[in-house]
């Protein structure tokens, strides 16, 4: 049953992905990524995260896909913008990234299943996420905050219109 | 239950789609896009692979790439508006004016 | 676990920068020079805090954040640079153009990111470093709002960057799943403990350390260096010439450095790197002669000048690597510099033609600039000359004979475009009507503490090198 | 007192230094009055320190001031630290002896330049880097002036940039000086990592206790000697200096025949200990150095550039310097050094003279007749030929006599033969120069032959200075053949080069040496006689009036042209096709092509940058497959 869920998230992930590359509108490609991201959501409770996978709804596909879409809708292009033509580039980029998938697949066949260990810490509430995030990663958690705020700014900065203009 | 390795390659899997999307599209937000989906697949990576050992961790740092991946996704739209509105074009080949 | 003083220099540049923003957002001051005073305030307060954590090992959050010399070296390094960058910057900014405000506050947020990416051994904390640091390069390299070239720099660093920071994340979620940790330590000694199991290990090794290359242009990884380095305003590009690539260098460093004494020296590892090495010297001496535009062409500089660092890097040598670094700050600082000096109103002089005559022109200006160039060239006495020297020293040590045989060749070759440059102040008539405007205080200021280090290094390096050797003998 | 040595270059450097930053605003006479003195300030401690050398005993060693501690790797230290003994005292004598005179002839020779204040920076930051390279007490100080001179060179040869040619033989300066960097820098890495240290006392024991195994010694050796090919321009890597004439001709004298061409000869003698020690190297730097000397001479005999005549006998000069070294006669390289530093200045100088004299005019073909215009010129050029051509009791025939005799002693036949053919042509060309332009037809362009002038005394002074000194020099190295103390160069040289063991040559032999030598210098000297200043002459003039006597003349000739025919012809012929095939095809060629070899790997490279990010991230992928290929499979 559980396998079948999983196949079906999977194949509507990847095929959404794929209706991305597609599609010649912008907003329908990110429509489609929000799919992909739902479904990944829903791939992430298959594993046994469930605050993960809300995180994953909310942000990704909520907060971050919308982002996207309003840009889309500022920019408002009239005419949809086809996929690469060059052959060349195609071809090759094709070509590399079947490689890369080999490779990486290669690579997983050749290393033995990781040994569980029991030492590590356990439980997948959003408490023991929480009491994690707040002590063993509070470090990593402040400088986000830093990274924000650099986003911000930035982000601020470049599109605002400048007085002198 | 299923096992992580399944996860974990169409993790991979995901990751490839994503490079082949960026070389795909000619257009800067669908690229950018690309890129989401590649941090995507990683994320499903570190959930995958950690899934037998310190899980937990492995959620905390997602966490994090998420948010991660939000701030570039920010910066990255601003971006683009900024080239939009000086080119009025967002086709990846029209940015060459600097070369060689 | 010292507690509150190693996050001390942190907290002050991400404050400052924070005050800086307020102060700009709500002063609305037309001239934003105050603004540079002021982080040169913080910064300098910083640096004092810094001094007095020198040799104490300060640690913080279960040893996330250590403050040990390299860092605090390396964070000296930083605050000595953006200080440098700032003033650069500042008659920069109402020539060109560009939000003081935001420059300023941007510049401080990029140096925690700097620093946050050295004082740690965690990857998870130095990718958030990068990514504050990455995050905030793009916004700086698109600062130069009108110019299309700046907002064009910024999309190239931009696409490119988060490309690879894909590739980085993927590579830690493999190094994660096989070392269960993000500790350096821990990663490293998962590879000691099982080797022959580690083929997704050394996978996700490969892509992290790609995910440096990139940052620090290692070729093959290094294509958005000339675009952005074009592109970008001047003193950010002055900036990204310097700071992310120490940055990149030294946590490189950390991570290979004890993989190597693991006994990996004769891994794959070091091979691809071997190579790597030698085909971004070759690239970065070989394209650079054809630049006509000497922001390009320091690019170019900058790349072959990263394969000397990597050379460092291979053979172990972490001393030679630091005052490399020292040095390059000092003179690509004094470079970028130079070339700020030349520019007007809205307008920059980068080609080279715009160079002929201004030797004569400009004596004293010529005459730093010259200093600056055979610095890069490696010419004695100058810190240049030193710096590779040592680098070269020990890594024939090593026996990494036919590097040093690459290396040397491509100085040579890539002498020939820097002196290039001189051939035009002095040897040449001025074809072109330049006029810029030199009076530029705060520039000049920095062009002669440039000197100075440049010289300083290449005469009497002596007390550098006793600190730089306290900073590298704190990585094992 | 006697540690006052270390001012010696920093006196100049201090000249520069001020004429650079401040040289615009100051008049003209005070620029010349400054750069001229501070070189002479530097002779004047140089023969002070000198004469205090005299006075102390050998057995102290020489005089090291360390200024201050320079490097440090690990164990590996250098100094900036300068060394006074015999040798860097007659280096560093003759660098600023003879630099001051060629600055005071500067101040003539350039007073209508418009470049003269950076003119005369660029000479006095030569001086500075010549000296800190002849007074460095280790490899790596020494490198620092080596490149800095090779800078300054570089600099002065395309002084006139205006004029294409002369840019790019800078250039070609540059990428051929270059190649031998390389060689020089990889041979003091080696040495570092084998001695741990570049001083040359550390060399010199390393070689006594044996720390250096013969095999690295050997590589080394050949390492620095290509380095030293570079800078003294052997072959093959002689093609930048010809063209370094472009640069102002007082340059050529001091940078390109008296001093910076000769660095390579003073570093081979300077390491004399760790050749002599390679062994094998010896010879190979003896046969590098006749071939030199032959096949420039050679081409010396074509040109018809009177600088480029005096260039290429520069380098057949330095072939004799290093056979000199080749074959262990370290003392008598130094000594030619010596003694051509002042007749090839004194040559170039008074080339300088002609040249100026007829406004820039500077080939043989438009020349002749000048010495009656020239009477001072005339004389010293003369003085100078003879001197470089080895006639006897001249400076030049001392040296060059000592060379030869040693490569004879060796029994090295082959090179002492090379060498003869060497001196034959040599003195052959230099009169051919000397009667082409000073006797025979005037062949003057009008235009020029209306400004035709004697130069003034600021510029003659120097030369007649010059002359004397190429007819005396030479009397401080007499040959073995009059006493055993009559070698006082040798002698003072012995605490830096010791002597080889005595000479095996018996008093017959040697003075048999000396006589071939005579024979030989004056044999090239009548060939050009007859060649180019009898035979003109002699068809108009006596054939109209003394037809009998001109017949017999005619057959006297017919003797001679036989010998043309059979020797000289062909020999001209051969030249010339050697420096039309080989010089300028396969030596220059390969130069050229190289350096265009590396701007076309530049260009094709260059391609990849296409601007387009998706290129950019295709090669990106691309290293990250090979990247994770090598590091699966």
């Amino acid at each position: 049953m559980m396998i079948l869920l999983f196949f079906v998230l999977s194949v509507i992930c990847v095929g959404s992905v794929l209706g991305m590359i597609i599609s010649k509108n912008q907003a329908y490609s990110a429509l489609f990524l929000v799919l992909a991201f739902s479904c990944l959501g829903g791939l992430f409770g298959m594993l046994g995260a469930p605050f993960m996978a809300v995180v994953q709804i909310i942000i990704y596909a909520g907060a971050i896909m919308v982002l996207f879409i309003f840009v889309i809708m500022m920019i408002n292009l009239r005419k949809g913008i086809s996929p690469e033509r060059k052959k060349w580039t195609l071809a090759v980029s094709a070509v590399i990234s079947v490689v890369l998938l080999a490779e990486l697949v290669f690579a997983v066949l050749g290393t033995p299943p990781m040994p569980y260990t029991a030492a590590f810490s356990s439980g997948t509430s959003p408490t023991d996420i929480g009491r994690l995030l707040f002590t063993k990663y509070l470090y990593p958690f402040e400088i986000t905050s830093v990274l924000i705020i650099a986003a911000l700014v930035g982000a601020i900065v470049l599109v605002k219109k400048r007085e002198k203009e | 239950m299923i096992p992580a390795s399944y996860f974990f390659l169409l993790s991979v899997v995901l990751f490839v789609l994503g490079i082949i999307a960026f070389f795909l599209k000619r257009d800067l937000i669908t690229q950018l896009m690309a890129v989401e989906i590649m941090l995507n697949a990683a994320n499903l990576a570190f959930l995958a692979l950690a899934k037998s050992s310190n899980f937990l961790d492995a959620q905390v740092i997602v966490f994090f790439i998420i948010t991660v991946a939000a701030a570039e996704a920010a910066i990255g739209l601003a971006i683009v508006m900024l080239i939009f509105r000086q080119k009025k074009s967002i086709k990846t080949e029209d940015m060459r004016s600097m070369k060689g | 676990m010292n507690g509150f003083g190693a996050l001390a220099p942190l907290l002050i540049i991400v404050g400052a920068a924070l005050v800086i923003l307020l102060l700009d957002a709500f002063l609305k001051k037309d001239n934003k020079n105050y603004l540079a005073c002021l982080s040169l305030f913080f910064l300098v307060v910083c640096a004092v805090f810094c001094l007095r954590s020198w040799n104490k090992n300060l640690s913080y959050f279960e040893g996330q954040l250590r403050l040990d010399n390299l860092a605090l070296f390396l964070a000296f390094l930083f605050l000595i640079a953006v200080a440098f960058v700032m003033f650069i910057g500042m008659k920069y900014l109402t020539l060109q153009n560009v939000p003081g405000g935001e420059f300023y506050g941007l510049l401080l947020l990029a140096l925690s990111g700097l620093m946050i990416m050295t004082s740690s051994l965690n990857f998870i904390v130095i990718f958030l470093g990068l990514e504050v640091l990455s995050v905030s390069s793009y916004a700086l390299a698109g600062l130069k709002g009108k110019d299309e070239k700046s907002s064009e720099s910024a999309i190239k660093y931009f696409l490119m960057g988060s490309f690879a920071s894909a590739f980085l994340i993927f590579g830690l979620a493999l190094l994660f799943g096989t070392a269960h940790s993000l500790e350096i330590s821990a990663v490293l000694s998962s590879f000691r403990a099982n080797f022959e199991g580690q083929l997704l290990g050394l996978v996700g090794l490969g892509l992290v350390i790609i995910g440096f290359a990139f940052k620090i242009s290692l070729v093959p990884f290094h294509m958005w260096t000339p675009d952005v380095y074009e592109g970008a305003p001047t003193p950010v590009t002055a900036f990204f010439a310097v700071g992310p690539k120490a940055a990149g260098f030294a946590v490189l460093f950390r991570i290979l450095a004890p993989y190597w004494n693991e006994g990996f020296k004769s891994g794959r590892i070091f091979d691809v790197l071997w190579t790597v090495a030698a085909l971004t010297m070759l690239i970065g001496s070989l394209i650079g002669l054809r630049q006509k535009n000497i922001k390009r062409l320091f690019a170019y500089s900058s790349i072959a000048n990263a394969g000397y660092m990597l050379i460092a890097v291979l053979a172990g040598d972490g001393a030679s690597l630091i005052f490399f670094l020292t040095v390059y700050l000092f003179m690509g600082i004094g470079a970028f510099g130079s070339l700020i000096a030349l520019s007007k109103k809205d307008r920059e002089y980068t080609d080279l033609e715009d160079f002929a005559g201004v030797g004569f022109k400009y004596p004293w200006l010529g005459a730093i600039f010259s200093v600056f160039l055979l610095s890069l060239a490696g010419f004695p006495p100058t810190g240049g000359f030193l710096a590779k020297f040592y680098v070269f020293v020990g890594a024939v040590r090593q026996d990494l004979t036919s590097l040093v045989i690459i290396g040397v060749l491509t100085s040579l070759i890539s002498a020939f475009y820097y002196l290039r440059i001189i051939v035009y102040m002095y040897m040449r008539e001025p074809e072109r009507d330049v006029d810029i405007e030199i009076e530029n205080p705060a520039l000049f200021l920095v062009l002669f503490l440039c000197l100075y280090g440049v010289l300083q290094l290449g005469i009497f390096p002596g007390n550098v090198l006793y600190v730089i050797r306290q900073a590298a003998a704190s990585l094992f | 007192m006697t540690e006052i040595f270390w001012l010696i270059p920093f006196v100049p450097a201090a000249s520069a230094l001020v004429l650079i930053l401040f040289g615009r605003r100051l008049p003209k006479r005070y620029v010349s009055f400054q750069a001229c003195g501070a070189v002479f300030v530097s002779f004047g401690l140089a023969a002070f320190s000198f004469f205090g050398l005299l006075n102390t005993s050998p057995e102290h060693g020489p005089l090291i001031k360390t200024l201050f501690s320079w490097i440090g790797v690990g164990a590996f230290k250098a100094g900036f630290s300068f060394q006074f003994d015999p040798l860097s005292a007659i280096m560093a004598l003759v660098v600023t002896g003879v630099g001051f005179l060629i600055h005071i002839y500067s101040v003539g020779y350039m007073s209508q330049d418009k470049g003269y204040t950076r003119y005369f920076a660029h000479l006095n930051l030569f001086t500075f880097a010549m000296l800190v390279l002849v007074l460095a007490s280790n490899m790596v100080l020494m490198f620092v002036g080596w490149e800095g001179v090779g800078l300054c060179s570089y600099l002065l040869i395309g002084f006139w940039f205006e004029k294409p040619s002369a840019a790019k033989a800078g250039m070609k300066a540059f990428i051929v000086n270059r190649i031998g960097d390389a060689g020089f820098i990889l041979g003091i890495l080696f040495l570092v990592m084998t001695v741990g240290s570049s001083e040359f006392s550390a060399i010199a024991a390393a070689v006594g206790n044996g720390l250096l195994s013969q095999g690295l010694a050997t590589l080394i050796a050949i390492l620095l000697f290509i380095g030293a090919c570079g800078k003294s321009a052997q072959l093959p890597l002689h093609v930048w200096l010809p063209d370094a004439m472009e640069g102002p001709t007082p340059v050529s004298a001091l940078i390109h025949a008296a001093t910076m061409v000769t660095a390579g000869v003073y570093m081979v003698a300077r390491l004399n200990v760790l050749y002599t020690f390679s062994g094998t190297v010896g010879p190979i730097i003896a046969l590098v150095g006749a071939l030199t000397a032959v096949f420039a001479a050679t081409m010396a005999l074509v040109q018809n550039d009177i600088k480029r005549v005096l260039a290429y006998s520069t380098i057949s000069q330095l072939g004799y310097m290093f056979i000199g070294c080749g074959v262990g006669a370290y003392a008598a390289g130094i000594f030619h050094l010596y003694t051509h530093a002042f007749f090839k200045s004194l040559l170039f100088l008074a080339a300088g003279s002609v040249i100026h004299a007829l406004s820039g005019e500077q080939d043989m073909r438009r020349m002749g007749g000048l010495k009656k215009y020239l009477p001072w010129t005339y004389p010293v050029f003369l003085v100078g030929a003879v001197a470089i051509a080895g006639v006897p009791f001249l400076s030049g025939f001392f040296s060059k006599d000592a060379i030869l005799t040693r490569a004879f002693g060796q029994r090295q036949y082959v090179i002492w033969v090379l060498g003869l053919a060497g001196a034959v042509m040599t003195a052959f060309y230099m009169f051919r120069l000397i009667f082409l332009t000073f006797y025979g037809v005037e062949r003057l362009d009008p235009e020029a032959k209306k400004h035709l002038h004697e130069s003034p005394k600021v510029m003659t002074v120097p030369l007649a200075i010059l002359a004397f000194f190429s007819i005396t020099a030479g009397y401080v190295g007499l040959p073995a053949v009059l006493g055993k103390k009559a070698d006082v160069f040798g002698r003072f040289l012995e605490p830096v080069i010791k002597p080889a063991a005595e000479g095996h040559l018996g008093l017959g032999t040697e003075w048999f040496l000396i006589l071939i030598s005579v024979v030989v210098a004056l044999l090239g000297i009548f060939i050009a006689h007859t060649f180019y200043l009898k035979k003109p002459g002699i068809p108009h003039g006596l054939v109209a009036r003394f037809p009998r006597i001109y017949k017999l003349i005619y057959n006297k000739y017919y003797v001679d042209e036989i010998y043309d025919g059979a020797v000289i012809n062909p020999l001209i012929t051969g030249s010339e096709w050697i420096y039309a095939h080989f010089d300028l095809k396969v030596v220059d060629g390969t130069v050229n092509n190289s350096a265009s070899a590396v701007g076309f790997f530049g260009k094709i490279l260059s391609y990849l940058q296409t601007g387009l990010v998706k290129d950019y991230a295709l090669i990106f992928l691309l290293g990250i497959v090979i990247f994770i290929g090598v590091l699966l499979f």
